[in-house]
């Protein structure tokens, strides 16, 4: 299982090294259901790779990460792409260049719960503020009329969550993947509503590289990015080794894993402007961000085209 | 004359450190929006100061602080005279305390969040487990050196159970457990940054992890800044109380500063 | 007999590697009223003995007899006081003297009354709100006794009590006890082993030695109060006593100094 | 005998805790995927043995604890015997280090992610940071607390500079400053989790990191008790090192077991 | 005269509120090769006038001359034996006695050999491999004598040496510390408020008093050696020095027990 896998490379340092002659490209994740293609591309995509060798670094929770990525101890990271927005915004040269998936986050809620009014002065979690199931929150209650005021929103780690919503102290939650489909599969939780429900093709995490590494890698970059359209592409197509990949990286239950992978698609991961900018009304509508970094500015999708038209 | 040496020797420190940080930035090998100059920082606290959050952090994380910290110490005081009295009951239980011990509170976050849910609670319970095993042991062991002339002459005068603990072994152990306070208390308030990991929404620790996921290094060095000098202030309140025990129990006050 | 011990023998640890015996067939006993010193080098079982008889250990063999009754634990009719006073250092002087009130179920104005009365007895009025700390040694001492004195106890054993004390204060304390021994004939068991201290003190000097602890002999001191410690016969008694010890002793004493 | 009894003790500490264990899940009350009883978790640490995992993860730990902790000791106690034996120089540093040791390893992440990178190092850092002050501070007090005498009779025999250091200070003061290495090690180990936090991935903290984020409660709990384990035996080897030092200082050891 | 003692004050603390007159005026002149004890109750100076001689304080007013030098600093030529003997409890025996003879620049086998020729001196052979606190308290002042002995000093002060020990060990000392003084003819500075003890070691006892400090008078003891405790001669000494006490420290020893 994935907690079991003890990597040999433990010196991880802020120069991309060699390894057999092929330059080493370190990429930060968290174990989640959002970063299926970057497992899939470590497994199956290695031995394509001509020039490059992809080495995952796991982490444990996301601001550990993105202390990783901001400093340049790795090279890029799958992550929430707001997280990615706010450090552009800080002045950390980011450049997001795909998708980790498309959809896939649910809004999972104690069995007593079966609209979004019945939620009012009930406590409901998210990852932080800074996350699309905070804008995903916000747009369902706005939907149905209610706004954060009328919940009692708490930020929770999200292996906490299943625990918190079993024991009732909190009546639902709105995370990464398989967190959600944990309270479901043990029948703790439902389904209130598919993030497509409340915003269409919503942008969650993002494949994001370092700025200077896409300078000074244009090349590694494109080579990545092509086992990684072709992992997602691969997932997607339900090809075989997809069960037990994800079984190694994420040590969940099957059906949790069979779950959370139904409401997930991983085709197409290019980030449209529409989408981007979708995001980036709400990060200002909320509040949450005042000077975003501009579609030009952050997104990069040079490379996803290249590997996509060909 | 002494105050004003003291004084004057934590501005000198306070401008070394200053400077040095300074210097680090100034040699602009680290990105700015990574490592801000204290200017900003300045500014950052200025900002937290101002809009009031910080008198609301402040208040909330020392309510969880003395929540935690003080139910630990009644628990630990308690456990630890009947568990220092009654030895062979110790020797069971020591083997369980041990293992325990150093088990960090993050990892128990799963069953804390189990069994005490979210918000203020877990960030008391994580406090509370910081500061009891220092104050058990040591009152523990602070029992079992409670000199025995003190028993002796408490059994020579016909003084009975509960008296005993009350009047004798408490207040002879006391000294002593007064340390473990001191320890526990620096232990405990290292630990209130992981306890308001789990769904706290306000708080100093709270404010450290929020400005970690929004990117903002300055509010992370204002709120350590914070935590440092919260911390400090406790440390100096609770050594009056040392030197007040010391005092009442014609000790000469102890100098350890641990 | 007011004391009888029978044929006493005291061994710690007994039936472990660790064994040790502390005292050997020890046999005693005292008046009532008479003020006895137990004199004798360290480790020869003096305080062992003291023990014994205040009841904090059980002998091994042999029998020790209180006012007719076997001695079978402490009891506040016979206050011991220690080696280092064993004052409560978190209690003032007055709190100190009213610990042993406490327990005999008076009410606090009586103990209070009680208290201040024992204080006064032993010249120390002005300190009754200071700690222990805050006191001299002899002062301590002084404390530890009105503390004793406050229950009116039949029998006070006194452990080295002045064994901390520099040779002038000494002096000084070694009247005082004296003369208050005189003053309320209570029945006193004091441990020293300075030889001057005992001749000055006792109506019986108990000479112990060690290896195994036994009592060697009793010498009796014949002289009135108060006692002169340059006055001839004081120097005499005095002389025996060294006699006492260095006959035996001499060639011995080298192993465990 | 005696070793028989502790057995002994241990083993009924243990019955207890597990019965109690099993007790809680036995009412029902907490679904067993999140607190699993214990032959689950026997089972989960059964399998890390088999699998050979384990190993890796106690030998990685370990090694970044010792890296940590020992480079700690040895930084803390040259520091300290300098800060103790210049006072000044203390009065100056010492408001620098009463600001910066209650704050948690963790709200310094950030910046030591940008200073040691990610993986082994900053793992090594937080222990190292755990363990830096306690030893720093226990040798400084240890040194100002070294009998006057000491240094009288060093003075009187002709004993010069840097002999009064070697010859005096530092054995005068070790007894106290291993009390310092003690406590450091509890305190450092606790932390062992937090330093495997950024970016390692491997070792005992890794494990429950990674066990709590794929929600199996059984290896987390599997983690607390190998961490817990490993953490009484660090304490009793240090334990030991105590007890020869009291023997060799000609000090009756100390039972504190703080 | 060896040393000279011209007109001494100290006063501790000197311009602060908590400034305190140890020592007042005092005149002492000392011979070489000479026993001299200072003797006097607790807080009489006592240490004060010994450290100052030995150089670990400086005098506020007035000077003191040793072997015609103003004493500036402490010198292994006059080496002191403090009050808990000041035996370093890390080294062994050996190592101990040793200390001294390392700064004297010796080569390692001399040192060791040097050593063990005190060890022996002391009697302590085989303890050498022992630390301190193996050792009882009369073996660790031994371990203290030999030490200072090791580095042939040309004076030697003593702080109340044998304040820990009991009486029977304490005379057991005196004995030696007399002998090897006889031997090895070293001016000897001996701190004591036990006036037995100065009776039989010195050839002039200094009577200090306190508050402040001062040099009441100087007895000489004009004695043969080895001393009789219970011989009258001694004991007329013992006597004269007893009054010298009495006379002027009765009404007032009250107030400072
Ligand atoms: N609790 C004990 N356990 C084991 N041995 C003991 C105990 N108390 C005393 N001893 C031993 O018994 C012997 C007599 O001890 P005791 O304390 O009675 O002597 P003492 O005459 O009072 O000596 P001192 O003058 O040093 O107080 C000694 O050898 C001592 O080591
Ligand atoms: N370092 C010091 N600082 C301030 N006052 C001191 C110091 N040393 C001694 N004194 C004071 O000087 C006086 C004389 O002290 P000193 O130690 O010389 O007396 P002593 O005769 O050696 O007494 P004792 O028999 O108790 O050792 C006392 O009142 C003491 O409080
Ligand atoms: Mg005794
Ligand atoms: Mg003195």
């Amino acid at each position: 299982g994935g907690s079991q896998n003890v990597s040999n490379t433990e010196n991880v340092t802020n120069d991309t090294k060699n390894e057999g002659g092929k330059q080493t490209v370190k990429i930060a994740y968290l174990p989640i259901t959002h970063a299926l293609p970057l497992y899939v591309e470590n497994e199956l995509g290695q031995e394509n790779f001509k020039n490059i060798h992809i080495e995952l670094v796991k982490f444990g929770s996301w601001p550990e990460l993105m202390d990783a990525l901001n400093t340049g101890s790795v090279d890029g990271a799958s992550v929430l792409i707001e997280l990615a927005i706010k450090a552009k915004e800080q002045g950390i040269d980011l450049k997001a260049v795909a998708l980790g998936h498309r959809d896939g986050n649910v809004v999972v809620v104690s069995p007593d719960i079966s609209t979004t009014s019945d939620l009012k002065g009930k406590t409901f979690a998210i990852p932080h503020r800074m996350s699309t199931h905070n804008i995903l929150l916000y747009q369902m209650l706005k939907d149905a009329g209610l706004s954060f005021s009328d919940l009692d929103i708490v930020e929770l780690p999200p292996p906490e969550m299943p625990a918190a919503l079993s024991e009732g102290r909190i009546s639902g939650y709105l995370v990464a993947e398989p967190f959600g489909a944990k309270a479901v599969a043990g029948n703790k939780g439902k389904v209130l509503y598919y993030s497509k429900d409340l915003w269409k093709d919503s942008v969650c995490c993002g494949l994001v590289l370092r700025g200077d590494f896409i300078k000074n890698n244009p090349a590694a970059a494109e080579e990545l990015l092509k086992e990684y359209v072709a992992a997602g592409e691969y997932i997607d197509s339900k090809g075989e080794k997809v069960q037990e990949i994800s079984k190694n990286y994420m040590n969940v239950e099957q059906n949790v894993l069979d779950l959370s992978m139904e409401w997930i698609s991983y085709n197409d991961l290019k980030i449209y402007e529409k989408d981007y900018n979708d995001l980036i009304k709400y990060l200002v509508e909320m509040g949450l961000s005042e000077n975003p970094p501009s579609y030009e500015d952050f997104v990069d999708n040079s490379f996803i085209d290249k590997v996509v038209i060909k | 004359m002494s105050r004003l040496r003291k004084l004057i020797n934590t501005l000198i420190g306070l401008v070394i450190l200053l400077a040095v940080w300074q210097g680090i930035v100034l040699t602009g090998k680290y990105d700015t929006s990574l490592l801000p100059p204290p200017q900003k920082v300045l500014h950052g606290m200025g900002e937290l100061i101002e809009n009031g959050t910080l008198f609301t952090h402040i208040t909330v994380s020392l309510y969880r602080f003395f929540a935690g910290y003080l139910s630990a110490v009644a628990a630990g005081i308690v456990l630890g005279l009947i568990f220092g009295w009654f030895n062979k009951l110790w020797g069971i239980f020591d083997p369980i305390v041990q293992v325990l011990r150093p088990i960090s509170p993050i990892a128990w976050f799963p069953f804390i969040v189990l069994w005490f849910g979210i918000g203020d609670t877990p960030a008391i319970v994580i406090i509370f487990i910081a500061a009891f095993f220092p104050v058990l042991l040591s009152t523990v062991s602070a029992v079992s050196k409670v000199d025995q002339t003190y028993l002796k002459v408490a059994k020579n005068f016909g003084i009975k159970q509960p008296h005993i603990l009350t009047k004798i072994i408490f207040p002879a152990a006391f000294p002593y457990i007064a340390t473990g306070l001191h320890l526990a208390l620096g232990t405990a308030w290292v630990f209130l940054v992981a306890g308001e990991m789990v769904g706290a929404q306000s708080g100093l620790g709270y404010l450290i992890i929020d400005a970690r996921n929004n990117i903002r290094p300055d509010l992370v060095l204002a709120g350590i800044i914070f935590i440092g000098i919260s911390g400090l202030i406790l440390d100096r309140l609770i050594r009056l109380l040392e030197n007040w025990v010391g005092k009442n129990w014609g000790i000469v006050p102890n100098e350890r500063g641990i | 007999m007011y004391i009888q011990v029978k044929n006493v023998t005291k061994i710690y640890n007994q039936n472990s590697p660790k064994a040790s015996k502390a005292l050997e067939g020890a046999n005693l006993d005292i008046n009532c009223g008479e003020f006895i010193c137990l004199l004798g080098p360290s480790g020869c079982g003096k305080t062992t003995l003291l023990n014994l008889i205040a009841g904090f250990e059980k002998p091994t063999e042999g029998e020790i007899l209180l006012d007719g009754k076997v001695v079978n634990e402490p009891s506040i009719k016979y206050v011991t006081i220690f080696q280092n006073y064993g004052l409560l250092p978190w209690r003032t002087v007055q709190g100190n003297v009213e610990l042993g009130l406490e327990s005999l179920g008076y009410d606090k104005v009586k103990i209070k009354e009680i208290a201040e009365e024992y204080i006064e007895l032993v010249g120390l009025c002005e300190f009754k709100k200071h700690h222990p700390y805050q006191l001299s040694g002899g002062m301590q001492q002084r404390v530890a006794i009105a503390r004793a004195l406050a229950v009116d106890p039949d029998v006070i054993f006194m452990d080295e009590p002045f064994g901390a004390l520099d040779a002038m204060t000494r002096m000084k304390m070694q009247d005082e006890i004296s003369s208050l021994w005189e003053k309320k004939k209570k029945t006193i068991l004091f441990v020293t082993h300075d030889i001057d201290e005992s001749v000055f003190l006792a109506d019986r000097i108990v000479i112990m030695t060690p290896h195994p602890g036994k009592i060697k002999s009793i010498i009796d001191v014949p002289l009135a109060r108060k006692r002169d410690r340059t006055n001839p016969d004081f120097l005499a008694i005095r002389d025996k006593v060294f006699t006492e010890f260095e006959m035996k002793e001499k060639d011995r004493i080298d192993y465990y100094i």
